[in-house]
């Protein structure tokens, strides 16, 4: 196994269009400690999202709630653990040959699908397939374009060999994708009875309203899962989400503002579930429209916000503050570089070598996520100081990343929330989709993909800190504070970690199996 | 002599605080007696009406006096006691049944309501269908399952009087039962009402404005004017004598058919609630007034034995003049003006159309005036919309001076269009009420003859002292003038166009008949000084005869007869003409000196 | 040939009827109009369905795929004509991503929100009509005043403003109440009818201060009329005049303001629901919108557009009814 | 001489005021406008300034608290009436503008216009107002202020054009509508001269409520998260963003949501006393939305 999150789709900016709410990750805060797990009881969690584009395939989870749903019946072989490492789930270990083009992936044995079936090889080599046919339509078919699957084969029961077609360090991450579940060979039907090997096996299901699951007795981890059902209930109004906690009609919730959760700070009745997800909004510029082409401009731009502030006001401490770097808290963040400070006369001195100060930087920003519109607003009274002059453009929220400006202004408020890695190759290359900055290094994209191709978690994720370095002094990114997921449970619910790994997954990563009622 | 059943003394009807409606009233009423209170709009007619049932509307009290009806004292009952006295003892007849009756509630069941409600024990089935029949509606299951949208005008008058009749009163209010009602129909339930008179032990109270239906009926007339009764007396003595001077006004601007003659007028208009003058109210209007007059009211005093007056002269009041009018010119020379040929004019609706005029012809002849009489319906707004091109004809033509019109106003040559103007019957719409008497009458003055502002200005007070407008009046607007007053400036506007002819639709029809009189009066005037052709729209015969040289009579969009007022009034040829004069009221006076006098000491 | 002139004749000899076949074929015809709205309003999408189902890490490939199942690479006019003869036929066709039936997604919510409908109606219609009758019949007196002062303030309050206060006192701070009106699996609104309460209170005071208004219009109007001056005239005792005379002819007008209530209560019931969690057709209608889900869009307005048709027609059948000029005039 | 005829005329527009609960309404009502206008004068701080700590409750710097991101509360009311007012009348006047056009010409034409217009608005008015807006909002710019404002428009037109038609249709067969016609006047001479002033008034006689309805409409939107994005401060906004603090600083919501209601209150009964001196009451017709 490795670090770090190998080719995630993260929900930056395309979830930020679709979704509406700000994505998580993790690390620990305020789960009680508590003795031995309890069995039994039932579980209501209430979820922010869901709808008309639900849909009980597992093979797209558009919201919050498909992600919920899929992961109680079914699983990968690997998943992120709470620290953002891939962990084996399905699988009990990966081992590739020297240039990690060949994976040798072990699975579990004595694993069955909820219709009584053993897990085998072939179940896996068939889900891949599966997930690779085109006319599947299913989300992850473009994360599995370096895998061969044709050469890819079965060793035997417990053992299969994947080909790639090009050197991957990081598999395990791959696997860790988030719709690469595995299911019985030959399954073709997904919308009635889904059928996988998860913890809880499923009842019933209304689109938009919720979804029930039974404790799925044959669970291959033993004794879990605690709870004898799971119920999601969707509840979109931020509001009524809480006071549905509050009024103990759920148990759990996903999605709590800040000021909601500073509010509910003295609450005893329940836990804030705090992950430090590496969440943030910044603002970026692009590296080859004048004047930002000059790093002077960058570097006083970036010396003009103040971090802490925008921590404490913003996000009233759910946060913590950047340093122009993505996926802070991850292994591959490189946290030894010098943290940028608030330094408004220095920021002004550089603006005056290069000739532009006082500067003007038109910045559109928009309420399209929480706290963007707010940070916009704090640093337009903290370049103040610097002679910076924020030509705030309120932009509409609904179409914020569908309009024709994003991507094409040279400036821009934006939203990213994954690792190093995951964000690099969807920001830093010339054919990523979204090269906000212009970032067009060739020999940094050659040392990119060389430290890819390094299976070792602990040296590629040096050689990726490495190519943090360039990124620091000369990028074109802002990025001043990461803002934490919250989520809300009740005192009375154990067991749920706060999961610091990026995507969809809020209270401990969906993984109800470990939850449990304290008596 | 029988016990009078009613007995109203020193009746005061207020505002909840202030101004009199109406004060001292003082009648007195035995069984078979009609009691006719006339007096022009605002008068206090409908006020002292209610007040007799102890009703009167939101905010307006009885403040003194008393009001007996067979021995039983209304004034200060409760309502439980009203309720139970109302219906039973005395009853009311409204003026519009059409409005008046619940929409929703079966003719049998309006009827059966009062006795419900009164508590007749009897076959109440047999009983409403007796009751009905007293005012000739048929009492058959069928119709008295009908509501009342179904039955006709006329047939709801009658039922809104066997209502009143339900209960077997002892006193009938009718507060103008027949002013919405065309002459036919009204014939009809006069009629009904004298039958009721003859029967004997009911006594009636008829208010209305016309004084010649009351003539027809009533046994006693009391005249009233700014909330107080004028004069009281027989009906013949009222009518052939009038000691009030105002009675003597509404006497002389009465119009008659039977004695064609020119109408008088009484100056001035009258006053409001609370705007009446410290002396006498008719003071400011009265030709034989003295300082005195306006000194303090004048007490109501006996004259005779049977008459009261409210005046301090008198014995000064002249008896009415009848001035018949000239001979009327047979026939007119001169080319026509307009000439009408086969005109033929349709309403189309959904499906079906309507003929309004199927095939008439007629022709004015410069300053005449033509009149077209004709019941409610018969074709006679249609004719005079198409004749100023409103309205476009299904076939014939028009021509003037010759020449045939478009059918359309707009498609007419400027010249055309100004020949031509119209004054409409209904005073409360023909004023814009946003535009001031000044800038109506200015505008055609402009558009039509292209004169400046400052010419149209001044132009329009010679108008309005043509129409006996005082100048103050151009800056008012239309909601601060009287019926009469809008119909002045009507004509006014009219005749800002300088036309050559005036269509006028049944322009008096909505006015008190002393106003009716100024009106006609100046039209006669207009037609003298200004050589102005009339063709004049009304339904009134007596209206015809005073101011008409020739007369059409249209029935159903055909002309049934056709000739000098004189021909047609003295010796109508066709049927339907016969029955107009014969269901018209008349006073009746003759003709030749006046009407005998009794005393002039 | 013959059937039809016999079934013309039928309706002639039965005006009413004729009126109600009349009046259901210009009903038909409006939705007819109303559905060309919803299919146009809601096909200007902003890029395409295939995409924001597949998102954005679909390939081209695939979208094209997803196009042709969809049917969106067809012309306009083939689109509205195969949706709209499925509407007719009760196929709303299916939701962008499940391919579940729009129906069914319909199905699952629409008998909560009538239960809620239904329950508010309960609740609402006899207060408000007795105080919008009380306030009619006192006009000018105190009760009027208070009652009319009190609904005007009321009509300016947003439903989620209510509900949100409501939500705050009564169920947060007193705990009195279930602060939202989620349902779990093996519930339903009618076994747990304390999550109706306040979903039904706000709807309540938000529609009654309408109906009040319009009540109490229609009263005054009728109580100044002619015929009710008439009866009292008559002798007519008070308590016959008004329900006899008075509320008898304001019962037409009447019918209209609950067919104006019912139509308020499709809007309100959008709001409530979100407020309140309660997973009826409002909020369905509001997920959908947000998902840009447009075959449930489409489904659920054209579903809302016609009981809105159907209760205005309903109700003028009903006015034609209760007056009986129109009856007999029909 | 033009001067006194103004007066009166102007007299007559003032007639309403003799009750005097329009007198109040009317000075309650120019005093939140006041507010609303020249309150960004008197805002202690910027609307959208140094963040202090979200909900904070009322203090001596932040009289009525702070609100969920950390601006003072009052400085945002005061700033925040603007818009409620401006995008709420633009989209009545909208409405009465292009409702008004198109009930005077089916009204006055008596052609074929008519019926079309008027099924053409029936089509619309089979849309609850909330199902209009959320389509609506369903399109590309859906979303934005102008898409907002005309679909409010929208919803109001066929009850004004209604409205419009049948008082064009009633002042049309005047006598001294019919004068003018006789006369030969030109149509937009007639409309000009006789037939708008006449029905301004009871057309206008419901511009209270549909005002309300407007600026509630826009609230109802938002708080469904599917109107536009915050410009600045706003009343409506402000109720539905700062909902999720109401057990915290409650006065984030409740001083909004107070001035809207008094400002919509405040205007009916102006509109009420209006209409009243008009001698026309408001009907069923006209609370209809
Ligand atoms: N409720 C009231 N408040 C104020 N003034 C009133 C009220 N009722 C009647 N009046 C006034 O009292 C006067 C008499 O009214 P009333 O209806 O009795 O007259 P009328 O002689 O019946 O007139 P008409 O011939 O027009 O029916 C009128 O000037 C009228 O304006
Ligand atoms: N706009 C219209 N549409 C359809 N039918 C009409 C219309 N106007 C009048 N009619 C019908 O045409 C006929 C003639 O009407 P018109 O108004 O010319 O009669 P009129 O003699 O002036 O009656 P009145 O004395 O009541 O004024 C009547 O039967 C009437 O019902
Ligand atoms: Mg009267
Ligand atoms: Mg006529």
């Amino acid at each position: 196994g490795g670090g770090g999150g190998g080719q995630e789709t993260a929900p930056s900016p395309p979830a930020a269009s679709t979704g509406g709410a700000p994505s998580a990750s993790t690390s620990a805060s305020t789960t009680p400690a508590a003795g031995a797990p309890k069995r039994g009881g039932k579980l209501r969690v209430g979820l922010n999202d869901g709808g008309a584009t639900d849909t009980l395939s597992p093979w797209n989870i558009p919201s919050y709630n498909s992600d919920a749903r899929a992961e109680q019946v079914y699983e990968r072989l690997y998943k992120y653990d709470a620290n953002g490492a891939p962990a084996p789930r399905l699988a009990e270990s990966a081992d590739s040959n020297a240039d990690a083009t060949v994976w040798q992936v072990k699975i579990q044995s004595g694993v069955t699908f909820h219709d009584g079936k053993t897990l085998t090889a072939d179940d896996v080599l068939y889900s891949f397939r599966y997930v690779a046919d085109e006319k599947n339509k299913a989300e992850s078919l473009a994360r599995l374009e370096p895998i061969d699957l044709a050469a890819s084969k079965k060793v035997s029961d417990t053992e299969i060999e994947f080909h790639l077609k090009r050197p991957i360090g990081d598999f395990p991450g791959l696997l860790s994708e988030k719709a690469l579940w595995i299911v019985p060979d030959g399954a073709t039907e997904f919308t009635k009875q889904p059928n996988g090997t998860g913890p809880f096996t499923f009842v019933e299901w209304q689109p938009g309203v919720r979804a029930l699951y039974k404790r799925n007795p044959n669970y291959w981890q033993s004794g879990k899962p605690y709870v004898d059902e799971v119920e999601i209930l969707i509840i979109t109004d931020p509001a009524a989400r809480l006071n549905a906690l509050l009024g103990a009609q759920v148990d759990e919730i996903t999605f709590v503002d800040f000021v909601q959760a500073k509010a509910q700070e003295g609450n005893a009745a329940i836990q804030i579930v705090n992950a430090a997800q590496p969440q943030t909004n910044p603002f970026y510029v692009q590296l080859d429209a004048p004047p930002y082409t000059d790093n002077r401009i960058r570097e006083a731009l970036k010396l003009a916000v103040d971090r802490e502030a925008m921590v404490q006001k913003v996000e009233l401490g759910f946060g913590t503050v950047g340093n122009d770097l993505f996926g802070k808290g991850l292994p591959s963040y490189n946290d030894a570089l010098p943290q940028r400070q608030y330094d408004p006369e220095k920021a002004a001195s550089l603006l005056k070598a290069a000739g532009q100060h006082p500067f003007t930087l038109p910045l559109p920003s928009s309420a399209a996520l929480p706290g963007m519109l707010e940070s916009a607003t704090a640093y337009k009274e903290q370049a103040k100081a610097a002679g910076i002059t924020v030509q705030l453009q309120k932009l509409d929220a609904g179409s914020y990343f569908a309009n024709d400006k994003y991507l094409k202004s040279p400036t821009y408020q934006t939203n990213w929330g994954q690792s190093f890695e995951s964000q690099a190759q969807d920001g830093l290359f010339k054919d990523s989709p979204y090269n906000e900055t212009h970032w067009y290094s060739k020999t940094w994209a050659e040392g990119f993909r060389k430290a890819q191709a390094i299976p070792d978690a602990d040296k590629r994720n040096a050689a990726y800190k490495d190519l943090q370095v360039p990124l620091y002094k000369e990028g074109g990114y802002v990025v001043f504070a990461f803002f934490n997921t919250l989520d809300a449970a009740s005192s009375k619910v154990m067991g749920i970690v706060p999961y610091i790994a990026s995507g969809y997954e809020n209270l401990g990563g969906f993984d109800f199996k470990d939850h449990w009622f304290a008596p | 002599m029988t016990e009078s059943v009613l007995r109203v003394e020193g009746l005061r009807v207020g505002l909840e605080r202030g101004a009199a409606i109406v004060e001292d009233v003082t009648l007195e009423l035995r069984p078979g007696e009609v009691l006719g209170l006339v007096g022009e709009s605002g008068s206090g007619k409908t006020t002292v009406a209610r007040a007799l049932l102890g009703y009167t509307p939101p905010g307006v009290v009885i403040d003194a006096g008393s009001v007996q009806v067979a021995g039983q004292e209304i004034v200060g009952c409760d309502e439980r006691e009203l309720r139970r006295l109302r219906g039973r003892l005395i009853s009311y007849v409204p003026q519009d049944p059409a409005t008046a009756l619940n929409p929703s509630i079966r003719v049998g069941d309006q009827v059966r309501e009062m006795l419900d409600v009164h508590g007749v024990e009897a076959d109440r089935g047999r009983l409403v269908a007796e009751i009905l029949g007293r005012v000739q509606l048929p009492g058959d299951a069928a119709f008295r399952r009908r509501f009342p949208h179904q039955l006709s005008g006329g047939q709801q008058q009658r039922l809104a009087i066997a209502v009143a009749l339900a209960c077997g009163p002892r006193v009938v209010v009718l507060d103008e039962p027949t002013t919405g009602l065309d002459v036919v129909t009204q014939a009809r339930i006069l009629e009904e009402i004298g039958r009721l008179r003859q029967e004997g032990d009911v006594a009636l109270v008829y208010v209305s404005h016309d004084l010649a239906v009351v003539a027809s009926i009533a046994t006693r007339i009391a005249v009233m004017y700014a909330g107080r009764i004028v004069e009281e007396g027989p009906a013949e003595s009222v009518i052939r004598t009038p000691r009030h001077p105002y009675a003597l006004g509404l006497i002389s601007s009465v119009p008659d058919h039977v004695a064609p003659r020119r109408l008088v007028g009484i100056p001035g208009v009258a006053v409001g609630v609370g705007g009446r003058p410290s002396g006498c109210s008719f003071a400011p209007r009265c030709a034989q007034r003295v300082s005195e007059c306006e000194e303090a009211v004048p007490p109501l005093q006996r004259v005779d034995a049977h008459r009261s007056v409210r005046c301090i002269r008198w014995q000064e009041t002249p008896a009415p003049k009848v001035d018949l009018r000239g001979v009327i010119g047979d026939t007119l020379d001169a080319a026509p003006l307009l000439e009408v040929d086969a005109l033929r004019a349709e309403h189309r609706g959904r499906g079906a159309s309507v003929v309004a005029a199927a095939d008439v012809s007629f022709t004015v002849a410069p300053g005449e005036c033509v009149a077209l009489v004709g019941e409610s319906g018969s074709g006679k707004t249609t004719i005079a919309r198409c004749l100023v091109g409103l309205h476009a004809p299904a076939g014939g033509r028009i021509l003037l001076d010759g020449k045939p019109l478009a059918a359309r106003a707009r498609s007419r040559s400027r010249e055309e269009r100004r020949s031509v103007q119209i004054v409409f019957q209904n005073p409360y719409d023909s004023l814009n009420p946003v535009r001031s008497v000044e800038d109506a009458v200015a505008w055609p003055i402009r558009s039509l003859r292209d004169l400046g502002r400052r010419e149209a200005a001044a132009e329009v007070a010679t108008l309005l002292e043509r129409v006996r407008l005082p100048e103050r009046m151009a800056r008012r607007f239309p909601g601060e003038l009287s019926g009469g007053e809008r119909q002045r400036v009507a004509i006014a506007r009219a005749l800002a166009a300088r036309p050559r002819m005036l269509v006028c639709d049944e322009v008096t029809s909505a006015l008190d008949v002393s106003v009716q009189a100024a009106v006609l009066d100046l039209l006669a005037e207009l037609r003298r000084d200004l050589g102005l052709a009339v063709f004049f729209i009304t339904h009134d015969l007596g209206v015809v005869a005073s101011i008409a040289d020739r007369v059409l009579v249209l029935e159903e969009g055909d002309v049934r007869e056709e000739g000098t007022v004189t021909a047609v009034l003295s010796a109508p040829r066709s049927d339907y003409t016969r029955r107009l004069i014969a269901a018209a009221p008349s006073l009746a006076i003759e003709a030749t000196g006046g009407p005998s006098h009794t005393s002039r000491a | 040939m013959g059937t039809l002139a016999t079934t013309r004749a039928r309706w002639r000899r039965h005006p009413l009827a004729a009126y109600a076949v009349r009046r259901v074929a210009v009903g038909a015809v409006l939705l007819m109009f109303v559905s060309m709205l919803v299919f146009g309003a809601t096909q200007v999408l902003p890029g395409d369905a295939a995409s924001a189902i597949l998102g954005r890490s679909a390939t081209a490939e695939q979208k094209e795929i997803y196009r042709k199942e969809l049917g969106l690479d067809r012309p306009l006019p083939t689109q509205y004509w195969s949706w709209i003869s499925g509407v007719v036929q009760g196929d709303l066709g299916k939701t962008l991503a499940s391919r579940d039936p729009v129906t069914s997604f319909i199905s699952v919510r629409v008998g909560k929100t009538l239960v809620l409908a239904l329950a508010t109606l309960l609740v609402l219609l006899p207060v408000a009509l007795a105080l919008g009758v009380w306030a009619g019949i006192r006009r000018d007196r105190a009760a009027d005043h208070v009652i009319s002062g009190i609904s005007l303030g009321f009509i300016a309050l947003p439903e989620f403003v209510t509900g949100t206060l409501l939500i705050a006192s009564i169920a947060v701070s007193l705990k009195l109440l279930p602060p939202t009106s989620i349902i779990e699996s093996g519930q339903s609104p009618l076994t747990s009818p304390r999550i109706l309460v306040l979903p039904v209170l706000t709807l309540c005071i938000t529609a009654a201060a309408y109906i009040i208004r319009m009540i109490r219009a229609g009263v005054v109007e009728s109580m100044s009329s002619d015929y009710v001056q008439m009866a009292r005239l008559n002798g007519v005792p008070e308590w016959r005049v008004v329900v006899r005379h008075a509320l008898r002819n304001s019962l037409a007008p009447t019918v209209q303001v609950l067919a104006l209530t019912v139509q308020y209560l499709i809007g309100g019931i959008v709001i409530v629901e979100t407020v309140f969690a309660y997973p009826g057709l409002g909020q369905g209608l509001v997920q959908a919108v947000i998902a840009r889900d447009i075959p449930t869009v489409q489904g659920v307005a054209m579903l809302l557009a016609a009981i809105y048709v159907v209760i205005n027609i309903l109700a003028d059948f009903v006015v034609v009814l209760l007056i009986p000029k129109l009856r007999t005039s029909q | 001489m033009i001067a006194v005829a103004q007066a009166r005329g102007g007299a007559r527009r003032l007639q309403f005021l003799r009750a005097w609960s329009a007198r109040i309404g009317l000075a309650v009502f120019l005093f939140v406008v006041g507010v609303a206008f020249l309150g960004p004068y008197f805002a202690p701080h910027s609307p959208s300034a140094e963040p202090g700590i979200p909900f904070s409750t009322p203090s001596k710097a932040y009289p009525l608290g702070i609100d969920y991101v950390g601006e003072d509360v009052l400085s945002r009311v005061l700033f925040g009436g603007r818009t409620v007012i401006i995008f709420g009348a633009l989209a009545t006047l909208l409405a009465y503008a292009v409702g008004g056009a198109i009930g005077l010409l089916a009204g006055y034409s008596r052609t074929l216009i008519d019926p079309v217009l008027m099924r053409a608005m029936d089509v619309l008015l089979a849309f609850p107002p909330i199902l209009f807006l959320l389509v609506v909002a369903t399109t590309p710019r859906g979303q934005g202020h102008v898409a907002l404002v005309s679909a409010i428009a929208v919803i109001h037109m066929p009850s004004i054009a209604r409205i419009v038609r049948t008082a064009a249709l009633e002042t049309s067969v005047r006598g001294y509508v019919e004068a003018a016609v006789a006369r030969g006047d030109r149509t937009h001479v007639i409309l000009r001269r006789e037939i708008l002033p006449n029905i301004w008034g009871p057309v206008m006689a419901d511009a209270g409520p549909r005002f309300t309805v407007s600026i509630l409409l826009v609230a109802a939107i938002n708080f469904l998260g599917l109107g536009p994005s915050p410009p600045t401060a706003d009343w409506a906004l402000m109720i539905s963003e700062n909902r999720i603090g109401i057990t915290i600083n409650p006065w984030a919501v409740v001083a909004p949501a107070l001035l809207i209601a008094v400002l919509t209150v405040s205007l009916n009964v102006v509109a009420d006393a209006i209409a009243h001196s008009l001698g026309k009451s408001l009907d069923v017709e006209t609370l209809r939305r």
